[in-house]
């Protein structure tokens, strides 16, 4: 056997902590190690033909390379020990960067863990065996999960680029968050406007099926062949003769209950419309405060619809679609405003949130345009902004910036100003932070020409005094305390992760963090691509962030996507289960155990049952190889044999 | 220890400023057939004073009566002085959380303390194992004319790692059991802010300007008298409120009672039993007019009867579900408030 | 306040010392002013709490161990309840009161007088006797008559006792105060 | 080729793929400085440990070993920790009856955005082997 071993310096991130040459010299005293070099930067080009030249000058059957994680390189140096003529499972990666040199002080026992590391990888490349994929066909359909601004935009990417794409919407609307915004900054145009346009795509586009007020239930299979069940939520309205003519919310009884698009500013009927742009324009009941449903009698809007549309005995309905690929632009949530008691939310009606205040703005919603405070109908005169609500703040566990706030604060104080001339604005604030283009402009704007006063600071409490919300806080910058008698206090209430989030990502089998936001596959360099392939990431699900930056990622994992499905057969990851038929006794243990049900039974000629693997479906976890009593069933690449070896190098020493 | 039994240490301040607390509190758990056992030969807790000395003194003196408490072999003692359960609490959490710190105390003590006692307020016992439906049946009597301002002062809830009891924001214990007595309790903004008690010897302007704060704020919330858990805040309150009023140009007359003390009226026992004779402010003008519970009842279902579906004007408490709409759609809201479309 | 040389007039010991006593880092906190603005205290003070907390990040023994504020904050948790990056401020205020009155550094000669006759009181008779703290301090303070307006109304209601009630064990008390004393003395 | 006698101990860790090997990625490029004791063994899921290989470690050489995969229900592959978690809970009762001290085998769950919790839980368990000292020599002077 003649192993090659290259040692890269990656410049002085690792040559910087570990001494290379002499991991290098020890490589060469390793049994089987045929040729032992240290280099650069071995991932350059030239340190990749340096590999490919020795392989073919030393004859060299073998290749390990100690370097970065096999996360970052492994394909690229699989390719290249592939272009000089090995088989691309003939090498092995030592990680002696991210988990050596970064992570050690001391230099000799840095260069000592960094030489076990190559041993260990020298002992595992010897045991490899030579694999070869197989390949299968691509469904070269796409779901897209979520119809906010990100998901939109991928759909109609997709859809453009000629794929026939899914859109699964949990609302009984498409539009998301955007489709709540009165203005957006930092350009202060109509945020429905430019959304409307989109929506109007989705709903038009030949290429786009759209599911509406349906949840994702079952996510089975893996990329290219995905079946995916989804939930079609009983919305007591045959959709299918429902013309949206909005009859039955005017005459509805029922007229106080909790209205999800406004987010509760206001209460409205049980059966809805959400919002006049709405796509699909249908209407919905929500059975929690219908009278049909909670006393058993009414029956007005049947009586009333001219469609003949309600159907109060309506159930959900389960629909399975077959997709190649998945994006998922699952958005985000908000805390509650009972979170943060001291400012009195969820105890005052004057105290809102930011999107409430949003819905307080915005022509079509529950004061039509007219800033009125909820408590009792008049408009106010001195409105406080409190920004940070929740966010920032390690002691209830969110420690980070929500991203837009401070933005869409600037904005909603700017249309207060332009609201009621005659007003008082102040924001309480920590940071600005306004890195856009053009976003710290609009922050001075607020300030300069619209007289809003920024005070930099914190709020301590917000409580009622009279008919006025005393808001105490403390100017830093004067390092007093202030008091405001506010008539609105508007709380920016701190980005979560979408409700469900960790559910659905379960469903989809992709990572997510302490805070549910999902994780991508690389923070910079694969930012809408997950650890699940076929599975990628657009918009708030990822993380807090604006709408420009969730359409570009809209647009990207569309891209992603394309890309995927330019070819028409993928190819699989050999590294699957196998049978060895001969130790097999068919104890079914594996077929039990399998995540997958990836295992079969085969009944051979001699009429023995054994187990059989079928490779597609085999995502490779190995499972059953650690559970199969006599070792019949086998990871490959992942073998008993490769991993005792790994264990042997360290401990029979 | 016997089940309706407590380890009960009343604190220095309850055998001699605040003695009507300590009766009070006797009063209502006698009522309840508990019987209050006083730990042997305690000492004082050390209070804010020793704190300012040395932090491993300071838990040696609170210490001191914890390890009595498990010498009795109780685990739980009660007090209804904040200051002493917050001086046991964190004596008794800094020597759990630092085995190097609880032996430097130890050293101090003759009887070392093992970490076994939890301490607790009298008023989280009797919302906790008492329980309201306990404390509502006993209820006889009602008192029309009192309209309370819950104050709870400012270290009963905070902070909360230490205290580990109720919201420190907006605390709601001692609201939920005025309610469950029938009592009407005012929406009070100012239920955690500090009244200085601490300073209230040495720094007069001070105090009386804290206090004078939250005296404005109870008129503000339509209350006529506070209910506090704190003989420390009662004092400052109802003693000093001359003072303030000279100091800050008000006419307060704003009588401070104990809860305890309201429960024991709303139970029937008189005011002098609970003695509410020894405040300086009085509230006889509050709880001259009272009427059974039944009569209460008789008349408010007339009321509902001639006008029905009038929301009443502002309660406190978050949940239990709370009357006002606006609270209401609080409630219904958290499922969904964070609901953001897919 | 003059100007403040960071690279001399940083005292990084005072920091660790802090940090050592508290077991609260003090490079946590970034200032969002959040405990300043709850603060009850915050009008009285000459240095504002958030203020404290950045003298602290600064180093700044001096002017932190002779400030008024650590001495007039009266533990009411407003800070540490609300502070973001869950520093138990009230914690580090209390060590800084202690540093201060190792070091002799008494701003609030009234308050530690207080507190002073308070311990006596308790160190002589196991309980705290107010009428005697009130004296004590009086005398101690030269306030002779202070709070002499409340005698009247609680004269003849149970509430003050002219005479201590010792406890039993009060030599315990008196040996946790030598013990202690002795400590201090082998600390050094 | 050993450890450094005197200042490291044989620690031995099986790291699943997908979550755990990528904390301690994330926990090298936030330089989250480690004691320099540990081994690492890539697996594609925690599930694919076989106590088997825990127990010839500790008996070849091994002072420790620590297994570290993805948190329950967060598994690449859905359900495979949950396979490893119940296996390695039987393996830990099994140890005491080798006369292996059971703190000397821990398995634990570190995501792939959790660098501090990786460095977390590396210096907690280098320090728990050390606090143990050396297996092997122990056993010597045992017999």
């Amino acid at each position: 056997m003649r192993v090659g071993v290259f040692i890269c310096h990656c410049g002085n991130n690792i040559a910087g902590t570990v001494d290379v040459a002499k991991v290098a010299e020890e490589a060469r005293n390793m049994p089987g190690v045929q040729f032992a070099t240290d280099y650069m930067y071995t991932c350059s080009e030239p340190g990749q033909e340096e590999i490919k030249e020795a392989i073919q000058r030393e004859q060299l059957d073998r290749v390990v390379v100690a370097a970065c994680s096999p996360r970052m390189h492994e394909l690229t140096f699989r390719r290249t020990v592939e272009k000089a003529g090995l088989n691309r499972y003939f090498f092995e990666m030592a990680n002696i960067r991210e988990h050596v040199s970064w992570v050690g002080e001391d230099k000799d026992l840095n260069t000592n863990k960094a030489i076990e590391a190559v041993k260990l990888a020298v002992e595992k490349v010897k045991q490899n065996k030579p694999l070869f994929p197989s390949s299968f066909e691509v469904n070269k359909r796409v779901l897209v999960i979520g119809g906010g601004v990100a998901g939109m935009q991928a759909a109609i990417d997709c859809a453009e680029g000629g794929l026939q794409v899914v859109m699964v919407e949990k609302s009984p609307s498409i539009g998301g968050m955007m489709a709540r915004l009165d203005k957006t900054f930092p350009t202060v145009d109509c945020s429905i406007c430019i959304l409307g346009p989109k929506m109007v795509d989705v709903s038009q586009h030949d290429n786009i099926t759209l599911h509406a007020y349906s949840e994702v239930e079952e996510i089975k299979g893996y990329v290219g062949n995905y079946q995916v069940k989804i939930r079609k939520k009983a919305t007591y309205v045959d959709w299918t003769k429902c013309t949206g003519c909005g009859e039955c919310t005017e005459k509805c009884p029922s007229k106080d209950a909790y209205d999800h698009f406004n987010y509760g500013v206001a209460p409205t009927t049980a059966i809805t419309i959400p919002f006049p742009q709405a796509i699909p324009k249908k209407a919905t009941i929500d059975p929690t405060y219908c009278r049909q449903f909670v006393r058993g009698k009414c029956g007005v809007c049947a009586k009333i619809c001219p469609a003949d549309a309600i159907d109060y005995e309506m159930k959900d309905e389960i629909v399975t679609e077959e997709v190649g690929a998945i994006i998922t632009a699952s958005g985000y949530g908000l805390i509650d405003l009972d979170r943060l008691p001291e400012y009195g939310g969820g105890r005052y009606p004057d105290v809102v949130s930011g999107i409430q205040y949003e819905r307080l703005l915005n022509a079509s919603g529950p004061t039509e345009g007219h800033i009125l405070r909820p408590s009792d109908k008049e408009e106010p005169k001195t409105i406080v902004f409190v920004s940070c609500a929740g966010s920032r703040d390690k002691s209830i566990g969110i420690p980070y910036c929500s991203n837009f706030c401070c933005m869409y604060i600037a904005k909603e104080a700017i249309l207060t100003r332009d609201h009621i001339p005659d007003s008082k604005v102040y924001v309480f604030y920590m940071d600005i932070r306004s890195p856009g283009k053009g976003y710290d402009e609009f922050t001075r704007r607020a300030q300069e020409e619209y007289g809003v006063r920024y005070v930099r600071g914190r709020v301590a409490r917000v409580f009622p005094k009279g008919k006025k919300m005393i808001v105490k806080g403390v100017d830093t910058l004067l390092g007093t305390q202030i008091e405001v008698e506010a008539d609105l206090v508007v709380l920016a209430t701190a980005v979560t992760a979408a409700p469900g989030a960790p559910q659905l990502a379960e469903k989809l089998r992709i990572s997510y963090d302490q805070h549910a936001f999902y994780v991508e596959s690389h923070p910079k360099l694969r930012p809408v691509e997950t650890n699940t392939s076929g599975v990628f990431l657009a918009g708030c699900c990822q993380g807090p962030k604006d709408i420009p930056a969730s359409v570009g990622q809209g647009s990207a994992a569309a891209a992603k996507v394309l890309s995927l499905f330019s070819r028409d057969m993928l190819e699989s990851d050999p590294a699957v289960a196998n049978v060895n038929i001969n130790v097999c006794v068919g104890c079914r243990k594996c077929i039990n155990t399998c995540p997958y049900g990836a295992i079969e039974e085969e009944e051979l000629r001699d009429g023995r049952i054994v187990a059989k693997v079928l490779e597609t479906v085999c995502a490779g976890c190995g499972v059953c190889t650690s559970t199969c009593p006599c070792g019949a069933i086998q990871l490959q690449h992942f073998t008993d044999n490769q991993l005792l070896a790994e264990v042997n190098a360290l401990c029979l020493s | 220890m016997a089940e309706n039994e407590y380890i009960y240490y009343p604190g220095c301040s309850l055998e001699a400023t605040a003695i009507e607390y300590n009766m009070s509190v006797r009063l209502i758990f006698k009522a309840l057939g508990i019987k209050l056992v006083e730990p042997d030969d305690w000492s004082c807790c050390g209070s804010t004073p020793a704190h300012s000395v040395d932090h491993v003194f300071a838990g040696a003196l609170a210490a001191r009566n914890l390890a009595i408490v498990e010498k009795m072999g109780a685990s739980t003692v009660i007090t209804p002085c904040p200051a002493c359960l917050s001086a046991f609490k964190k004596a008794h959490l800094r020597m759990v959380d630092n085995e190097e710190f609880k032996k430097e105390v130890n050293e101090l003590l003759e009887v070392p303390y093992e970490c076994g006692v939890t301490a607790k307020s009298v008023l989280q016992v009797l919302l906790e194992d008492v329980g309201l439906e306990a404390i509502a049946e006993k209820v006889t009597t009602d008192f029309p004319d009192l309209k309370v301002a819950p104050y709870y002062g400012c270290i009963i809830a905070r902070p909360p790692e230490v205290m580990q009891f109720d919201d420190p924001e907006n605390p709601v214990a001692m609201d939920k059991i005025l309610t469950a007595l029938g009592v009407e309790v005012c929406d009070f903004a100012f239920k955690t802010e500090c009244c200085g008690a601490a300073f209230g010897v040495v720094k007069k302007k001070m105090v009386n300007e804290l206090s004078s704060k939250i005296l404005n704020m109870v008129l503000d919330c339509g209350a006529n008298c506070l209910s506090v858990p704190c003989q420390l805040c009662q004092q400052n309150l109802d003693l000093r409120q001359d003072q303030i009023n000279a100091t800050m140009h008000a006419s307060f007359k704003l009588p401070v009672l104990y809860f305890t003390q309201i429960m024991g009226l709303a139970w029937g026992y008189s005011p002098r039993e609970l003695g509410l004779d020894k405040h300086n402010v009085r509230a006889d003008h509050l709880i001259r007019s009272k009427r059974s519970i039944e009569e209460k009842r008789r008349e408010e279902e007339e009321k509902a009867k001639t006008k029905k579906g009038k929301g009443k004007k502002g309660k406190v408490k978050k949940k239990p579900k709370a009357p006002k709409t606006e609270d209401k759609k609080a409630e219904t809201k958290q499922p969904e408030a964070k609901t953001e479309e897919a | 306040m003059e100007l403040i040389n960071l690279t001399e007039d940083t005292d990084w010991d005072f920091i660790e010392q802090v940090r050592e006593e508290s077991g609260q880092d003090p490079f946590l906190c970034y200032q969002c002013g959040n405990c300043t603005a709850g603060c009850p205290y915050t009008e009285f003070f000459d240095f504002p709490v958030n203020q404290i907390m950045r003298l602290l990040q600064a180093g700044q023994k001096e002017t932190i161990l002779k400030s008024r504020a650590i001495w007039q904050c009266a533990t009411c948790e407003a800070c540490t309840t609300r502070c973001p990056c869950n520093i138990d401020i009230a914690h580090i205020m209390d060590v800084l009161r202690i540093i201060a009155r190792r070091e002799n550094y008494v701003s609030e000669k009234d308050i530690k007088k207080f507190y002073d006759s308070f311990l006596d009181s308790l160190k002589h008779h196991g309980r705290v006797f107010e009428v005697g703290i009130l004296m004590g301090y009086n005398i101690k303070s030269g306030h002779l008559f202070s709070d002499a307006d409340l005698g009247p109304k609680i004269m003849g209601k149970g509430k003050v006792h002219f005479f201590p009630t010792n406890i039993k064990g009060k030599d315990k008390i008196v040996s946790i105060f030598e013990k202690f004393k002795q400590k201090r003395k082998n600390r050094g | 080729m050993s450890v450094v006698a005197g200042k490291e101990l044989r620690i031995v860790g099986f790291l699943c793929n997908w979550c755990s090997y990528g904390g301690a990625d994330t926990a090298g490029v936030s330089r989250f400085k480690q004691p320099s004791d540990l081994r690492i063994i890539r697996v594609p899921c925690s599930g694919r440990v076989d106590p088997l290989f825990v127990v010839k470690a500790l008996l070849n050489g091994a002072d420790g070993v620590l297994v570290a995969g993805c948190h329950p229900n967060d598994c690449h592959y859905s359900e495979g920790n949950f396979y490893a978690r119940r296996r390695l809970e039987m393996l830990k009762k099994f140890l005491s009856y080798m006369g292996i001290d059971d703190k000397r085998f821990h398995y634990t769950w570190v995501s792939a955005s959790e660098g501090a919790r990786w460095q977390q839980v590396v210096t907690d368990f280098t320090k728990q082997i050390h606090a143990l000292g050396p297996l092997h020599q122990k056993e010597e002077a045992g017999d």
